[in-house]
């Protein structure tokens, strides 16, 4: 489980920096073609929904992707194979 | 099956502004529709006309988005003709209790079996922010410039006078409590009215002091007072704020309800 | 002489004051004809913002633009919605800061936002910076007019930042600053 | 067939017509003198495993056929002036959204409250042209009670045909007489257009009317009345589809004026014509039928919108049309429009039909 | 005079040649294209000593409006198609009680929502015919900024004058935009026909308008919708006295029809002749004015309805009327009814203006 | 000066059927305005359309009869415009409550300075008897014929929730305490609404086993429960039998109010 | 041949019903044609009621009374308004209990209401016993037709008494009893 | 003070008969021309409305009035020389 911020469809009000417990969610910086700026995820392994899912079989927390007003939220799963390109980066 | 499963993903985005509640809004009412294990197929969404009304648009199921407050007056129609069908109501603070006031106190007197969710972002957001019959006193918006000068109702109140059997209050902050009332509202039969307060930053929030969409996130959820503390308080004999609003639970029982579904024989 | 001149950004950019102010000089301070419209998009916000103004000496009649003169873009999405046809006799002044494509005809780049941003600290004006640019190049309204226009349109307090960018944007265009 | 005779009241004609054609949701507001369909659909409609709902007002009443139509259901409400008044708003949205439905006008002496209980037939532009925008509609207007019940049933599937609201446009005479009357042992029930799952909702066939995607199949339509494309999607800017839709829209209906012309001819070779449609009608019989020796011709209308203007050429010889109507001359306008010769309004206000002799003496003085 | 140029958007300039004309109240709900009318008298009916108040939806709206009137209150209401169909049962009453009042009505495209954001003129029909009964009522179309303030202002005289609805008939292009305007000093205000106590409060004078008899200064009138003698008292089951009372209420207005005319006319000799109101007639200016060298007639109508048919004839030449309206035709109409040449409509849907182009490629097919 | 002196003598007799309880409230409520000491030309009577709604034609004084259910909308507009005008309306439970329910909300969220006088007869009586609002579960009616399934409004209850400053039902038996709370209305600045249960023998009476007119009187004063003594049961613990309704003055407060005349100025 | 028929009364006297039972009974079992009409006066009780019905051989074009052949007259109100004016060849068959005046025209006085009182011990079905006379004395409908409309239509259990009520009507009229 | 039933307003619903703590109002028993029952008036006399109005200068009981739905209740001043026309009766 990955968490992905799809930026056709955000329109940058960074409702989703104020209501994560774990501060997942950054205000970005630059605007993106659109013009809109799109926030930037802090170490989402942090997530305790991406984190546990599997585990419990059910929504954990979710609270940014039922709080985003644009459906701009969501998870997706993780190929095996796919390098873990936050963790490397932070 | 997720909330997101709901939506017509070819629609999407939606037209709101950018920090707009009416999109969280949706997202709990599916997250409860989904949780209820409905098929899309006996589910219908209806609405009025406003920023909140254009919601069903966004959903996959059939859908009617009628005339400016008429909502409750056709999903009465589509609910009594097929009794099967799920019907729920997506309105606006104006289209429910400003034009539509007379559908909506008689769905609460014949209780009958639909879930409305209110948007309530106490303002006309789609013509461009007038004052709605929810605008707080005082507030300032293009019909009131000088501040609203009349009373304003307390939709959930109503809902509870005119007969409603479930009735709950939250906000576009409360995602998971508003997703469970919406729940709570789906599985009872009768009417049950979700009033959910939203930001509309474009037309509320900008003129009223709200410079940021969280800024009105804030004001929200410091102005929301769960109705078991307000007990307690009334209890204690201290006076509720005049700014503070009621949220949690405010009614549900069950007297006479039409529409229900006839109970589905097992094989 | 008819002149048909359209502004096209997006919503929060002051496209359509634009509009406002420049028919305004055009009719209180030049003492010309003016026809303003907009587009009101689906009745919420947000996506492309669509004003024109049509300015003559003569009454004008027929109130709509087709083929405009002068183009004003602030934004992408509004150069892809409404600029890209324009005829090649056009001339199009565009926000370089906002804008990435170039049109076909005559135009001018101006970073009215980035300089609204760095030199006068607001990009809220960048609008009025692209105003002083137009009547720069243009010459569709006088300077003086223009002033004029902008100073009954903008809110109080804000008369000295949106003259300063009006006159920056005079200035980027090559014309003279006000004394 | 097993017909069986009755003496009944026009409004009970209507109810009983439509319970025929299988009506089987009524929402209404009671008002004079539209009343009687009301109850008897109360009374009848739950023993038919149909509902009657008695809404809080017409806007909601209209609004309620409209919803109910949508699942599947042949529905209808009934009314009279005030109440039509207020329907406008939502007769539109049926017309905007395609969707079947029959509304009885039992007209009354208007404008306003007028004369509640007098017959009249002063909403026949209303029912064209009421609400806002352009659109088009059908109007049926019987002039007996046997024909309340037929066209009544008619209207059902006018209405599933063309998927537009019909109108049964009659009047306090017609609605509150008692006459005997035919009732058939069926009437005929032709259905929707069939829609094909997969294909867009609102794309018409040829006809110009789509196939009807009824809720609750899983076909997952949504229905606005904002201006949509064919995948029922609002597209409220687009002018080109705006003008392509509401052109289909009317043209739906005009382009089939000859099939939906319901008229009778007597003596198309006169040279004087009476026009009547409604309780007038009745008059312009009797008038003929007192006078054989006369050359009378007469066009008896009952589809009155779209207009059956192609049948005004049928009288080759007229020099003139005379229209009464219980109103100040309303389809003498539509009438004026169409014909080469002159037309005479014979309006009639005040709840009374025209006399025989009236009728009589407007036509000898043109003999 | 010491008039002042201003630069407006004709919704503003409808606005504030109420405020000029005295109106003192403004009931109205908001709906686009016409919600800056009520915006703008939000902001300054208050400073004036006036009332601005917003109602729950457009049936209270027009209810304020004339509940208003009855204290002497020049009043108004605007709205567009949705807010307009909402409004007939009440315009009716204001037409059977001669009650004084001003309805803006900022077209959209309809039917139904339609299109909100975009212009049209499909609410012509609906103005004159919208609600039920016969009536008879003014509507008046501007086609500039200076005409949405003149207009309005005059709206308010005829309103007085005549006792009944004047309707400004305007559209989503006038309205929005803004054009330079010479705001006069002030403007002219005609007063109610006045009423003489002791004399019964519907007793019409000479021109069929009788008294107003102000409500406060102690006439004790009683006012209803129900027909009603010269009392004012309900008489709903007399059909001389109904047959009397409506066609008087229509007589008044129609048999103004010459005096209540305005239009302009233009190339009188020539053979094909354009007929607008509202925004077209801008096109059909700049068509005129784009070929100096052809005689295009026009005839260029403020006074749509009771519209004054005795202009044709002034055409002495025509052999045809050409008529470019926003909708599929609706003067056009009323026009075939009176013209003795064929008359062409040229329809337009979505939102746009016929292009100068278009109308004169019409014209130039007949030339 | 008497209540009679506000009657258009030439009027009467009122088109009421005989033993219709309307011409009682009608009396009962000019006793109360004539109590008031109004001039007549500062009196503005308004009402909608149905028996009830007749009331003002028989009044001297200036008086609007509206549209079916338009009332208070037409009220609002008669009193905001010329707020020295004392402006009451007669309605019914159908003009009010059905049709009108929309506007009887907003005036008494408006709190707008009138006082409203509600002949509920718990049917349409001018139409020939069908169903209203308030027409009790299991009653009879021309379009209720097995009996009224449809919960009823408490009107006054609604009015409360709504925002009303005054309220308070009586019943046309109760003419002296009646013709009080109307007085009682009148003198309250804001929107004073006042429910008088009253019986129509023709369209109520005759089909709901009323033989006699006397008979539904008897019903009526029998089934009046007194605010009071409701209140002391519900402390005791007793539960209310459901047939019966509570009389007296049900709220009275000073909400802000809209409408309100210019204090005049004594010279 | 076509007859009309005018009743009239108060309300509560069932001047509607019997002006439908007639028609019915000419419809239904005589197999003519009818037309019953009646006014509804302002929407609340009171006053005078008048109804109509139209009998003919063959069918009813023009469905409104104009001159009535036939009066059945239940009310001094109802005469003043319905009746005074009946044309001298007309009949009218009045209640003698009610109506005080007299026609110019040829008339029968049925002391309906007090029979029905007295003989039948209930008032209401006094317009029973007019139908009644109006068939003895004019044969607009057989009595055989009469008699099973009048079953048709009223209340259950309340036959016998109808029945009575029409025998004693009939034989008022000096027409023969039912066996 | 003089109790009067106006006959050409009474409908005859006597509600009069039901509400008057004196009985002063009885079923009448005729009808009249109008083939309505007026009530008839027992010892009116008895009414302390008539009785007392003078001396108290207000309305004391007036129920009847008040109740009767169609205005027919009235009292007329009395002329000085009127005979007393019910107490002779009774
Ligand atoms: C009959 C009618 N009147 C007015 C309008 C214009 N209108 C559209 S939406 C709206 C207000 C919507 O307010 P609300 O329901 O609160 O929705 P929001 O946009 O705030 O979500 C109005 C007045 C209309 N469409 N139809
Ligand atoms: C728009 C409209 N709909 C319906 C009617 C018909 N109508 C007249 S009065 C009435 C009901 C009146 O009921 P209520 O207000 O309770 O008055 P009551 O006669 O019982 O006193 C109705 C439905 C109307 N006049 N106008
Ligand atoms: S809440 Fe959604 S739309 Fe808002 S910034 Fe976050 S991802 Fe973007
Ligand atoms: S699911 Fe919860 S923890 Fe995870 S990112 Fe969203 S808000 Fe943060
Ligand atoms: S105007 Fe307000 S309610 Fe409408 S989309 Fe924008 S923020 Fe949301
Ligand atoms: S019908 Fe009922 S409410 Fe109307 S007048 Fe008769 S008794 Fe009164
Ligand atoms: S209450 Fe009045 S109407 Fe009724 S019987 Fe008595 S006097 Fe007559
Ligand atoms: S005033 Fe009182 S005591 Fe006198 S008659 Fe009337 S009810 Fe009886
Ligand atoms: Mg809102
Ligand atoms: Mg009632």
């Amino acid at each position: 489980m990955k968490l992905a911020i799809d930026e056709t469809r955000c329109k940058g009000c960074n409702l989703c920096t104020k209501v994560c417990p774990y501060k997942i969610f950054k205000e970005g910086k630059l605007p993106n073609l659109r013009g809109i700026v799109v926030p930037e995820l802090d170490r989402p392994e942090r997530c305790t929904n991406c984190r546990l899912y599997h585990l419990y079989g059910r929504q954990l927390c979710g609270v940014c992707q039922l709080t985003c007003p644009d459906q701009a939220i969501h998870w997706v799963e993780e190929e095996p194979y796919e390098p873990h390109k936050v963790a490397i980066e932070y | 099956m997720s909330f997101e499963d709901w939506f017509r993903q070819d629609r999407l985005p939606h037209i709101y502004c950018a920090g707009c509640g009416n999109g969280t809004i949706i997202n709990c009412t599916l997250a409860a529709v989904d949780a209820m294990g409905w098929a899309k197929e006996d589910t219908v969404f209806v609405s009025g006309i406003g920023c909140s009304s254009r919601a069903p648009g966004y959903i996959v199921t059939d859908s009617l988005h009628t005339t400016h407050g008429r909502a409750l007056a056709f999903a009465t129609g589509v609910k009594m003709a097929n009794p099967k069908l799920h019907v729920v109501v997506f309105t606006g603070d104006g289209d429910l209790a400003a034009i539509g006031g007379n559908h909506f106190i008689h769905a609460c007197r014949r209780n009958i079996d639909l879930t409305v969710v209110c948007m309530n972002n106490q303002i006309y957001g789609m013509t461009g922010g007038q004052g709605s019959p929810t605008t707080p006193r005082g507030c300032i918006s293009t019909t009131t410039p000088y501040g609203s000068t009349e009373p304003a109702f307390d939709l959930s109140e109503l809902a509870i006078a005119a007969g409603a059997n479930y009735v709950a209050r939250w906000t576009s902050y409360h995602v998971k409590e508003l997703e469970r009332a919406v729940k709570t509202g789906l599985e009872t039969p009768g009417f049950s009215f979700i009033e959910a307060l939203v930001q509309c930053p474009t037309n509320f929030g900008r003129r009223n002091k709200f410079r940021q969409v969280a800024d009105q996130i804030e004001y929200i959820k410091a102005h929301a007072l769960l109705k078991a503390k307000r007990d307690r308080l009334l209890e204690q004999g201290e006076r509720i704020p005049e700014d503070m609003y009621v949220v949690g639970e405010l009614m549900r029982r069950s007297r006479p309800a039409m529409g229900l579904a006839p109970t589905e024989v097992k094989p | 002489m008819r002149r048909e001149v359209r502004f096209s950004g997006f919503g929060g950019q002051g496209i359509i004051l634009s509009t406002v102010i420049l028919g305004r000089a055009a009719v209180m301070y030049d003492h010309k004809y003016a026809a303003q419209t907009q587009v009101y998009g689906p009745e919420a916000r947000g996506g492309a913002s669509m004003s024109a103004v049509i300015i003559d000496d003569e009454a004008i009649l027929y109130p709509e633009v087709s083929v405009p003169d002068i183009f004003v873009i602030m934004s992408q999405e509004g150069f892809e919605k409404y600029g890209a046809t324009a005829r090649p006799d056009a001339i199009m002044i565009l926000d370089s800061t906002l804008v990435h494509s170039r049109p076909g005809c005559t135009f001018y780049e101006i970073p009215a936002t980035a300089e609204a941003k760095t030199t006068l600290g607001r990009d809220i004006v960048a609008n009025i910076v692209m105003l002083g640019a137009l009547v720069g190049y243009t010459h569709v309204v006088s300077e003086e007019a223009l002033k004029k226009a902008i100073l009954d349109s903008v809110p109080k307090g804000t008369e000295a930042l949106n003259t300063k960018a009006m006159e920056l944007g005079i200035a980027i265009a090559g014309g003279k600053k006000q004394p | 067939m097993t017909s069986r005779l009755e003496f009944w009241q026009g409004n009970i004609a209507s109810a009983e017509g439509a319970l025929a054609a299988g009506c089987r949701f009524f929402g209404g507001y009671p008002i004079t003198p539209s009343t009687e369909i009301a109850e008897h659909m109360a009374a009848k409609l739950p023993k038919r495993g149909g509902v009657f709902i008695q809404m809080e007002d017409e806007l909601a009443s209209i609004a309620s056929v409209i919803g109910a139509s949508w699942t599947g259901a042949r529905a209808m409400t009934a009314t009279s002036g005030p109440g039509f008044s207020l329907m406008m708003e939502n007769i539109g949205y049926a017309a905007m959204t395609e969707t079947p439905c029959v509304i009885v006008n039992v007209q009354r002496g208007g404008p306003s409250t007028g004369q509640p209980t007098m017959a009249a037939q002063g909403d026949m532009m209303q029912c064209r042209f009421g609400s806002h925008g352009d659109y088009a509609i059908i109007a049926l207007c019987p002039a007996s009670v046997q024909e309340m019940y037929d066209l009544t049933a008619k209207a059902f599937n006018l209405a599933d045909k063309y998927r537009v609201p019909v109108f049964l446009m009659t009047d306090e005479v017609i609605g509150h007489m008692r006459e005997r009357i035919i009732v058939p042992d069926a009437v005929e029930h032709t259905g929707r257009p069939a829609f094909v799952p997969g294909t867009l909702p609102f794309k018409p066939g040829a006809d110009l009317v789509p196939g009807f995607p009824e809720f609750g199949k899983g076909y997952g339509t949504h229905v606005t009345g904002l201006t949509h494309d064919e995948r029922g999607y609002p597209c409220a800017t687009n002018p080109g589809l705006h003008a392509a839709l509401v052109k289909r829209l009317v043209d739906k209906i005009e382009s089939a004026t000859q099939k939906l012309a319901d008229f009778d001819v007597v003596n198309p070779d006169a040279e004087q014509v009476f026009i009547a449609y409604g309780a007038p009608v009745r008059t312009v019989q009797q008038v003929i039928h007192d006078h054989p020796d006369r050359k009378i011709g007469f066009l008896r209308v009952r589809t009155v919108w779209p207009f059956p203007s192609h049948a005004l050429a049928l009288f080759k010889n007229a020099r003139r049309f005379i229209v009464p109507e219980l109103n100040l001359g309303q389809i003498a306008r539509e009438i004026e429009r169409h014909a080469k010769v002159p037309v005479t309004s014979v309006p009639k206000l005040g709840g009374e039909l025209h006399t025989p002799g009236e009728l009589y003496a407007v036509w000898e003085a043109g003999a």
